[in-house]
């Protein structure tokens, strides 16, 4: 009663992986406001997550190798963000004083 | 137990109705707290049905982060000139 | 099908509801909050399998920190810079979505390669050889918990990279800042004045948030929990102070604020060296002071990730150029 | 669970089961109000139910079902942290409205 259902559920959730990283591949081709476009880079980074935890769950003990690869992508995206955030605010700043606005 | 757990999630696509369909940026909050506190009693509900009590922790965890983040964005949101 | 798959199902129906709005959502805000609510579902998604660690941080960066990030840089950028999503590009995108991960999974179905390599039976393939290899050396690790262990000790170069990439990204923050302070930098930076309501409950919080940090950290040794997680609930507790005006600016000029954001990596490569050149190996900890190396490096780390990740959260010009 | 005799833990049991349902009633209350009612105070209104009943029933129940003190212990802490943080959020959302409705008056006169 405790466990999942091994083989279904985390095939359920590796198909989520992939569809949730490919949704969001594709806004990152087709969105154009730079927040738009990081949130879709997160997002894929999340599905990418998911299909390594998914992975992971396969054997009766999660594994602990992927976990905490996954966690040092966590770190990562979250510096990566805030990196280009800051990348975005100047690259505005700087259209806005003096170069001109991108077509 | 996992019936009670399902309705809980169904809970939470009421707050995501909401949440797409918000006419102010409280209501959006709004949505977003009710999807904080259905993920806590649905970890609440997981502790309790695989005896695990880590996800009390996740649950404490999650219900702090919940109560920073809206005083956090009301308090971003508010005026902006 | 079982109802055993009822609640993952609602939970992947709500995940990919999150995603689409986060993307495609019309107003920019309402994207960004649909992004904290995603962090959410992955939160409680980690929880379905089985991975506290991840549900603990996701709780706090994904549903937490993150969100706080991206409304803080949306304050400081026009409303939205091009309005260009027609209706064409939501079905071009649900049916690319679809149309590949059903590719995906007919092929999963049907070719048999990927089962017989027994990519879905587990126990066959490569990393869960990887794993027992983990669990039979933990004994020698000084550590009870066994993702704690594998990201000190067998990974110990990672959880440093990973300090150090906080560290990069820092610096680089700080680079985008002009040396003079403009005068429109000031105007963006200065928070309205809190309600009293706001600041009495963060005073509440606050502690709250500190001490379930130091519980996580101090459970990390024997449980899920651990230097990142803790250090981002304290992040967490910064930024909330920072906001509602109760906490000064960080200011980069104070020597204790430089010092505490390299204290973990200063800490780690000092062990590293010496254990490098008086020890066994470089990071090769001595059997007898594992436990308390670990201990002391976590607590570092800690301190470290935490205000590296406030400043870099709601990190403006006069905390980090002043 | 049977550890303080038959009768007691068939009733913290049965008593469990019936505080975690209603609890999980009031859950979804709170989800037809939140559809249904027209304005933002009045949705208020309701989520705050389910802050503050919803899960209290639902971690009395639980606490039932459990009661080793460790576990009694973190229910009732996320409990009253998630019901205060509930009455906060609640003012700090209906006073932030309240804020941008005059500005829009404001703005508009």
């Amino acid at each position: 009663m405790n466990t999942l259902p091994l083989v279904t559920a985390i095939e359920l959730y590796l198909t989520l992986g992939i569809a949730v990283f490919l949704l969001s591949l594709h806004g990152l081709m087709t969105l154009h406001d730079p927040i738009r476009r990081l949130i879709a880079v997160n997002l894929m980074g999340a599905g990418t997550f998911l299909v390594m935890v998914s992975l992971a769950r396969r054997s009766e003990v999660p594994d602990p190798v992927l976990h905490a690869l996954v966690v040092t992508g966590l770190v990562v995206a979250i510096s990566a963000t805030a990196f280009a955030l800051r990348l975005i605010i100047a690259a505005t700043k700087a259209d806005r004083r003096g170069g001109k606005p991108e077509p | 137990m996992i019936w009670l757990a399902s309705l809980i999630l169904l809970t939470a696509l009421a707050g995501i109705w909401r949440m797409t369909h918000a006419a102010t940026i409280a209501d959006r909050l709004l949505g977003l707290q009710v999807l904080s506190t259905t993920g806590i009693a649905f970890l609440l509900l997981l502790a309790q049905w695989q005896s695990n009590a880590v996800w009390r922790d996740v649950a404490l965890v999650l219900a702090l982060l919940a109560a920073v983040i809206t005083v956090a964005l009301v308090q971003m949101l508010r005026k902006r000139s | 099908m079982s109802p055993e798959l009822l609640p993952d199902l609602t939970l992947i129906l709500l995940l990919l509801i999150m995603a689409w709005g986060a993307l495609y959502a019309p107003q920019r805000s309402d994207a960004m909050t649909l992004f904290i609510a995603f962090g959410v579902v992955v939160a409680l998604i980690w929880a379905r399998l089985d991975a506290p660690d991840l549900a603990l941080a996701e709780a706090a960066i994904g549903a937490g920190l993150t969100g706080v990030l991206l409304m803080h840089a949306a304050r400081a950028l026009p409303d939205e810079l091009h309005r260009r999503n027609r209706t064409a590009t939501y079905w071009g995108a649900l049916a690319f979505a679809v149309v590949a991960t059903l590719m995906f999974l007919a092929h999963l179905l049907t070719d048999d390669s990927l089962l017989n390599a027994g990519l879905l039976d587990g126990e066959t393939d490569m990393t869960p050889r990887l794993r027992s290899l983990a669990d039979a050396t933990m004994g020698d690790s000084g550590v009870e918990h066994p993702v704690t262990a594998v990201l000190l000790n067998f990974r110990a170069w990672d959880t440093l990279l990973e300090l150090l990439v906080l560290l990069f990204a820092l610096s680089g923050l700080r680079q985008l800042f002009p040396r003079e302070s403009a005068p429109d930098d000031h105007a963006t930076s200065r928070w309205p004045e809190s309600l009293a309501l706001m600041a009495a409950w963060a005073r509440v919080l606050a502690p709250l948030l500190v001490v379930t940090g130091g519980y996580l950290l101090w459970r990390g040794s024997s449980a899920p929990g651990g230097a990142f997680q803790a250090g981002s609930l304290l992040a967490a507790a910064a930024v909330m102070l920072r906001l509602t005006g109760l906490l000064p600016p960080l200011r980069w000029s104070s020597v204790w604020l430089r010092l505490a954001v390299v204290a973990g990596a200063l800490f780690f490569l000092t062990v590293a060296a010496i254990t490098g050149i008086w020890g066994e190996g470089w990071l090769t900890y001595p059997a007898a002071y594992s436990g308390l190396l670990i201990i002391s490096i976590e607590i570092f780390a800690t301190l470290s990730i935490a205000i590296t990740l406030s400043l870099l959260v709601i990190g403006e010009w006069e905390d980090l150029r002043s | 669970m049977m550890a303080a005799g038959d009768v007691l833990g068939s009733w913290a049991f049965y008593a469990g089961w019936a505080f975690m349902i209603a609890g999980c009633g009031f859950f979804a209350t709170a989800a037809l109000g939140l559809l249904r009612f027209p304005d933002l105070y009045s949705r208020l209104h309701a989520v705050t139910k389910t802050d503050t009943l919803g899960l209290g029933l639902l971690t009395l129940g639980l606490a039932l079902l459990d009661p080793s003190w460790r576990s009694c212990l973190m229910l009732l802490l996320i409990w009253l942290l998630v019901m205060a943080s509930g009455a906060v959020n609640c003012q700090l959302l209906a006073r932030y409205n309240l804020e941008q409705e005059e500005e829009d008056n404001h703005r508009v006169s």
